[in-house]
């Protein structure tokens, strides 16, 4: 039994359950729907805050910013946006199916490079800060981006914005949107996976360990920062523009800016799962919607209670993850060797075999 | 919006008085942020703790300020109570330290000092679950009196006790990150028990009190605004005396300085870091009596007064009081012309657009070193 | 072409009111062995950092082939070829050895797409190589933090060397090492000189290592350059003794 | 073989999770009970509201029910309701609204508090085809969707203030002012509900020709309206429009007499629900409050009884509104409620689709108003009236034809 094989059995569990649970439990699809947000939510902030130690608490910008930028598209490629946002609102808005699918691979298209271009500009303004102003100031930006949509009236301003309705079955709709968030999920995944196996993997981990030392070895270690930054916002941007069509109705400072929430979420599965490993933002993740999820059943009226008290925990005590802990227990899992007892002994056997 | 911008100065300039009246009110209620920021420098400062929690700290203040204005004692008095029962929360939390030699050497007579002070806020707490904020019960029914206390004597050692003995001392001198998440654990805590404690309805301390207005009514003055401003000075000018003078004040800004030849000189590290909490806790309880009376507040509001004090801190740098003092001042006066100016949609982005400013500014600074910059 | 690889000419640093290098000039020597002495807090660390952009410096120049690089920052230096070692060891802590040297790559011969690239076995067999080098090899797989000091050190020296340098600066680079590994050090050095044919430039404590090291020594004293020549002749200067000695 | 326990087991957890967490749920509705579902705000901005509205349904059932439940047909069913709490947050409203439907097995829902919450919801209805009557989403963005399954109980936000500016129009002509000559200044919440109040200020403001001279959106975490006080300082306008749900009434009022204004008409949205006359006193004293419903208005029902009764009986069953008046926003719960209750005899049957059709034929009268749906889905039959706070008492002022008492003007 190879290590190859047991790893596609596991890939191949995971496909299965993502394809055969929402037809199983047809009922929870869109929970499940949400479950891969929050694991392509934790992966993408897995990039920065694992594995290069840039700790942002302004992901959710491109989120928003994907998610207002598809919206844009969606609409205005059919309809005059200003008065389709107008609070008097301006008559009935349908989208026939032709319609609706083509605003949206447009719509998707851009809100993926608006984003990346957001992070690029971005990239450069916020990456000269270090440690806790670094977050301080993403955190800002963030915030300032859903107060300023927020009075941008073309888009509805606080008013929010709805998006075209789905020309379709309701089950149609759902599975669709199940569908795309999943394999987006996928698709991140394996691009990390990927992406972690090459130089770039090394070196924005070398970045993590010691960001001085990498720039003295001549690490292009901006360029590094921002293509990272990149990656995120990619990815996030299309989870935006998926996330505001499955909502069906956008707003800008609770569902496409919400910091203190989906923001504060994304961190939170990272440091549950482990950071700075691949599986443990999915771990994560997946525990944390559980949780949440539960709470917000049986724990009505006190499910942030609950989950201020399971951050906390999570932060104080917890900090190494799932993973983390894991990886300390049981380092040979995970072919990390340790300098313990026995590679000493081992080392000392080499020798003595010279 | 650029025909708003000019519309509104075309208005100061027809009225400047008005101009003053704005920058006056700014630098009344910029004087509240102030102290609001003055206690998070202290604990950052210190004990390297940034503290997303301190907006709730004040808002827990405000509901102090408003049981005891219900019960009839006017909120000026109830500065120096929240001040007090805010800083007995803090001290007291070092109660629940357990694993601290020092609090299970504490006196006996101390002791019973913390635990009067638990009854007391026990009391009120405990009224005012029992009562939903009606105090209709505490006329008639005695029992239930008793009942509040047991019930607030266990929730105050569950929730307070918890935030220092578990919490905030666990994340002393860790990386910023801990502090920042945990200290936003604990606000979403504080936030939903005063939410279900004191309900979500806005609440505020109206004194009804008649305005001082000058030059034709153009600057007004509020007197609440400006006890809370002479209010807010006092209490300044008290913790920076305290700090230069007292040993404990001492303590204080050796540990911030340098903590491990703090403890190597002797100085006990964990008392200093109880008591700088508690310090902050009993500002931001007075802060919180200041704002019952200028303000509406209600549960939730608390991020915006820790937004705020995050702003000033990091504009002014740590330790720095008089920069703590002006920057807090500045907000105030900014928030107001600005938001006249611009627009008052744009009041939260101008505050944290500052943040961002200030960051870029110090970054251009800091940029003068060759390495910060890349190419 | 001059035959010095770095020539530093009249530079001053101060921090705040502080005079930490004052007019201090030197000269590198291509493919040769540079010492460089001088008491503690002479300003020899503040010559290192002002050569390799860490700090920018008041006044004067520093020539690296010919080309003025006093205005450069670190990374834009380290790609010229011009690297420097840490006088406190620095390292990835959290990767494997092998890792910390694959990553280790001279990166001004890569562009923007060699960002993605794969592990090549070229790569992997030069890394191999180098840490046999070093005699780290054994170790290869073992996360770089939990290694001795010592072998932190050697990792560094080895990582510097993955870059192909034409100048290592080295920030004390025995410092902490064990007496016996020692000769060990001084040895590879040499070898890399000769074989890998890079310029070293040595800040180093020790006299008997620098002495046997070094062709060419230069020696500070209160931020000023005191003296400079041929080891033996520097090791016999008066003014250097009494600085060592702290005469003034 | 290391890897190999590594993957099964971490492919076991993910999977007994994932089991788990569906598993845990599970629901049916029960027999000889009608379960509606509603996503309630019981946290976050929208808390107080939300608890006004729940407060609201949880006692029409009570109180339908304590009458004998429903009757379809020959068996009579009691009503009982399944609720979340959606944080005030529109990200989480639809969410709940497909949990719900698809896990709670909702065939009927109660609306949620906010337009912003119903616009978030009612796209989630509508795909489910499930019949939604909500009380507290006046937004008229909602009515322009072509929702079929939406009816909302109150009428659309553009009422709210229209009559305070006819008023204002009016008084002006009086005194021989032209409207031209009215100056206007509006302040209002940067969020769906007040917009849309705005947007309705706005066109009748157009129609009798008065004159805006600031126009203000206040930020969603308001503090502080001095900056929007002090223009009217020196612009002095003869009507101030604030909206902004209790908070923005609450923090205008006291500004107002904190700075000294002299307006002579201020007309807001939400006075009761910020319990203007308990905490400010006199000062509130002359303001015209927009209300969807007033106790002292003479409509009646055999459930509830008249709105004075029913006024009454909140005061005595409920002991938080002892002391303040009861907002209209409870009110227009409980009359949802009922026209469920209607709705369900009328259309003899559970079916959702019929109940539907039932829904769109209401013609009803309630405690809390007359009830006819519009095609779009709003209540065409009840008007919005305007009551002037006059010695602490709320008096309606507005339309002429519910007026109990004279506009006092100008205010002092």
């Amino acid at each position: 039994m190879n290590t190859g094989f047991a790893k596609s059995v596991l890939y191949v569990c995971v496909l299965a359950l993502g394809i055969f649970l929402p037809i199983i439990f047809p009922a929870y699809i869109g929970q499940m729907t949400l479950l891969w947000l929050m694991v392509i939510f934790a992966l993408t902030w897995d990039i920065l805050g694992g594995q290069m130690g840039y700790n942002s608490l302004g992901n959710i910008f491109f989120f928003g910013v994907g998610m207002y930028a598809a919206a844009m598209i969606q609409v205005s490629m059919y309809y005059d946006l200003a008065e389709y946002t107008s609070p008097a609102g301006g008559g009935i808005y349908e989208f026939s199916f032709s319609q609706y699918f083509t605003g949206m691979t447009v719509g998707f298209t851009v809100a993926a490079l608006v984003s990346v271009v957001f992070a690029i500009i971005l990239g450069r303004l916020v990456f000269g800060l270090r440690g806790p102003y670094f977050a301080i100031g993403t955190l800002a930006i963030a915030t300032v981006a859903g107060e300023l949509v927020s009075t941008w009236e073309l888009v509805g301003g606080g008013g929010g914005l709805s998006l075209p309705n789905f020309p379709g079955e309701p089950s149609g709709s759902r599975t669709l949107f199940y569908s795309m968030m999943f394999l987006l999920a996928i698709a991140t995944f394996s691009f990390l996976k990927w992406l972690y196996s090459t130089r770039f993997g090394l070196a924005i981990n070398a970045i993590r360990d010691d960001e001085e030392k990498a720039e003295g070895m001549g690490i292009r270690t901006l360029q590094h920062k921002t293509v990272a930054w990149s990656i995120s916002a990619f990815f996030l941007g299309i989870a935006g523009a998926i996330f505001g069509n499955f909502n069906n109705f956008i707003e800008p400072l609770e569902v496409a800016f919400p910091t203190t929430t989906f923001g504060i979420f994304m961190v939170l599965m990272v440091l549950l799962g482990g950071k700075g490993t691949l599986w443990g933002p999915v771990i994560g993740a997946v525990l944390f919607h559980i949780i949440k999820e539960l709470t917000w059943t049986y724990l009505l009226g006190w499910q942030w209670v609950a989950l201020g008290v399971l951050i906390v925990i999570t932060v104080v005590y917890f900090q190494q993850g799932i993973m983390g802990w894991l990886m300390e227990k049981y380092p040979h899992w995970f072919g990390i060797r340790v300098e313990g007892a026995k590679q000493r002994l081992s080392d000392m056997m080499d020798e003595a075999a010279k | 919006m650029l025909d708003n911008i000019l519309t509104n100065i075309d208005i100061l300039i027809g009225a400047p008085a008005l101009a003053l009246d704005m920058v006056v009110n700014g630098l009344l209620i910029g004087a509240v942020f102030a102290l609001i920021a003055y206690g998070l420098a202290l604990v950052w400062g210190v004990m390297n703790v940034k503290n997303l929690a301190q907006g709730d700290f004040v808002i827990l203040g405000a509901y102090v300020a408003w049981s005891l204005f219900n019960w009839g004692i006017h909120p000026f008095f109830g500065i120096p109570v929240a001040f007090g029962v805010l800083w007995l929360l803090g001290g007291g939390l070092y109660l629940f330290d357990f694993e601290n030699k020092l609090a299970s050497n504490m006196s006996t007579g101390r002791r019973v000092l913390f635990f009067a002070g638990f009854c007391l806020i026990g009391g009120l707490l405990g009224m005012t679950i029992v009562d939903n904020g009606n105090y209709s019960v505490l006329a008639s029914v005695p029992d239930t009196f008793f009942i509040g206390i047991l019930i607030a004597v266990f929730f105050v050692f569950l929730v307070f006790g918890g935030i220092y003995g578990f919490v905030i001392r666990k994340v002393i001198e860790r990386d910023l990150f801990t502090s920042l998440l945990a200290t936003f654990g604990v606000a979403i805590v504080m936030q939903q028990s005063m939410n279900l404690i004191f309900g979500s309805d806005e609440q505020t301390v109206s004194l009804g009190m008649e305005s001082i207005s000058m030059l034709n009514n153009n600057v007004t003055i509020q007197p609440t605004r400006l006890v809370a401003f002479l209010c807010a000075i006092v209490l300044a000018i008290a913790v920076v005396m305290f700090m230069k003078r007292s040993r404990m004040g001492q303590a204080i800004r050796a540990t911030s300085q340098n903590a491990r030849a703090a403890r190597i000189m002797g100085i006990d590290t964990e008392k200093v870091y109880a008591f700088t909490f508690s310090l902050n806790a009993a500002i931001c309880g007075a802060a919180g009596a200041l704002v019952a009376v200028i303000w509406e507040f209600q549960p939730f509001i608390g991020l915006i007064f820790s937004i705020r004090s995050f702003v000033v801190v990091t504009a002014a740098g740590l330790g720095n009081l008089p920069g703590v003092i002006a920057a807090g001042l500045g907000m105030g006066v900014l928030e107001q012309t600005g938001a006249f100016v611009i627009g008052t949609q744009y009041q939260q982005a101008i505050v944290v657009g500052m943040l961002v400013i200030v960051l870029l500014i110090k970054l251009v600074i800091a940029s003068r070193k060759r390495q910060v910059i890349d190419t | 072409m001059s035959d010095s690889s770095i020539v530093v000419d009249n530079i001053t640093k101060t921090f705040g009111g502080v005079v930490a290098n004052k007019d201090v000039s030197l000269k590198v020597k291509k493919g040769g062995i540079t010492g460089l002495i001088g008491p503690n807090g002479s300003g020899k660390t503040t010559l290192f950092n002002s050569i390799v952009g860490h700090h920018p410096i008041d006044s004067g120049s520093i020539k690296f082939e010919d080309q003025e690089i006093s205005t450069f920052r670190v990374q834009q230096i380290a790609r010229l070829g011009l690297l420097r070692t840490f006088q406190q060891t620095r390292i990835y802590g959290k990767m494997n050895c092998v890792e910390n040297m694959l990553i280790s790559i001279p990166h001004r011969k890569t562009g923007f797409w060699d960002m993605f690239a794969s592990r090549d076995s070229e790569t992997q067999e030069n890394a191999d190589r180098l840490l046999e080098f070093v005699g780290l090899y054994e170790k290869r797989w073992l996360r770089a933090g939990d290694l001795s000091f010592g072998q932190q050190k050697l990792l560094e020296f080895a990582m510097a060397l993955m870059n192909e340098p034409t100048v290592l600066m080295l920030d004390e680079p025995t410092a902490g090492i064990n007496p016996t590994l020692i000769n060990g050090l001084i040895d590879r050095l040499k070898r890399a000189n000769e074989e890998f044919g890079i310029t070293l430039f040595v800040i180093e404590h020790n006299m008997r290592v620098i002495m046997n090291l070094a062709d060419h020594i230069y020696c500070l004293a209160h931020g000023q350059m005191l003296a400079e020549g041929k080891p033996d002749e520097v090791q016999n200067d008066q003014r250097v003794i009494d600085a060592y000695l702290g005469a003034h | 073989m290391f890897h190999y326990r590594k993957t099964i087991a971490a492919a076991t957890l993910t999977s007994a999770l994932i089991a788990t967490s569906c598993t845990a749920y599970g629901a049916s509705p029960t027999a000889g009970k009608i379960l509606l579902g509603s996503a309630i705000s019981l946290t976050g901005k929208y808390a107080t509201a939300g608890h006004h509205a729940k407060t609201g349904y949880d006692f029409a059932i009570a109180k339908i029910n304590a009458a004998g439940g429903v009757k379809i047909g020959d068996k009579t069913y009691m009503f009982e309701v399944k609720y979340y709490d959606d944080e005030s947050t529109p990200a989480r409203g639809g969410q709940l609204a497909e949990r719900l439907i698809n896990q709670d097995g909702v065939q009927y829902m109660l609306g949620p508090y906010s337009s912003g919450l119903t616009r978030a919801i009612a796209p989630v209805t509508e795909k489910y085809k499930i019949p939604m009557v909500e009380a507290e989403g006046a937004s008229r963005s909602l009515f322009n969707k072509g929702y079929k399954y939406l009816f909302a109980v109150l009428s659309t936000s553009e009422q709210y203030l229209a009559s305070a500016v006819a008023l204002a129009a009016r008084v002006a002509k009086e005194n021989g002012k032209a409207p031209a000559d009215v100056k206007v200044a509006l302040a209002f919440e940067n969020d769906p509900f007040s917009l849309d109040v705005r947007a309705g200020v706005m066109d009748d403001i157009k129609k009798h020709g008065l004159t805006v001279v600031i126009d203000d959106k206040l930020p969603r975490n308001l503090t502080d309206m001095t900056p929007t006080m002090t223009k009217i300082k020196a612009l002095k306008p003869d009507l101030l429009v604030v909206s902004g749900h209790s908070k923005g009434a609450g923090t205008a009022t006291r500004q107002i007499a904190e700075m000294k204004l002299s307006i002579p008409m201020v007309a807001m949205t939400h006075c009761e629900s910020a319990d203007l006359v308990g905490k400010y006193g006199p000062t509130a004293d002359g303001y015209l409050c927009a209300t969807q419903w007033a106790e002292t208005l003479t409509y009646k029902d055999p459930i509830f009884g008249s709105a004075s009764e029913f006024n009454t009986e909140i005061k005595k069953t409920v002991p938080a509104y002892a002391k303040k008046s009861v907002p209209y926003q409870l009110a227009q719960a409980a009359a949802a409620v009922y026209v469920f209750k209607d709705a369900f005899e009328r259309s003899g049957s559970l079916d959702k689709d019929k109940l539907r059709d039932a829904l769109a034929t209401t013609d009803l009268t309630t405690f809390y108003g007359k009830v006819k749906f519009s095609d779009a889905g709003n209540n065409i039959a009840k008007p919005m009236v305007l009551r002037q706070i006059q010695g602490g008492k709320y008096n309606v002022v507005a339309p002429v034809d519910f007026a109990s008492h004279e506009l006092e003007w100008p205010r002092k």
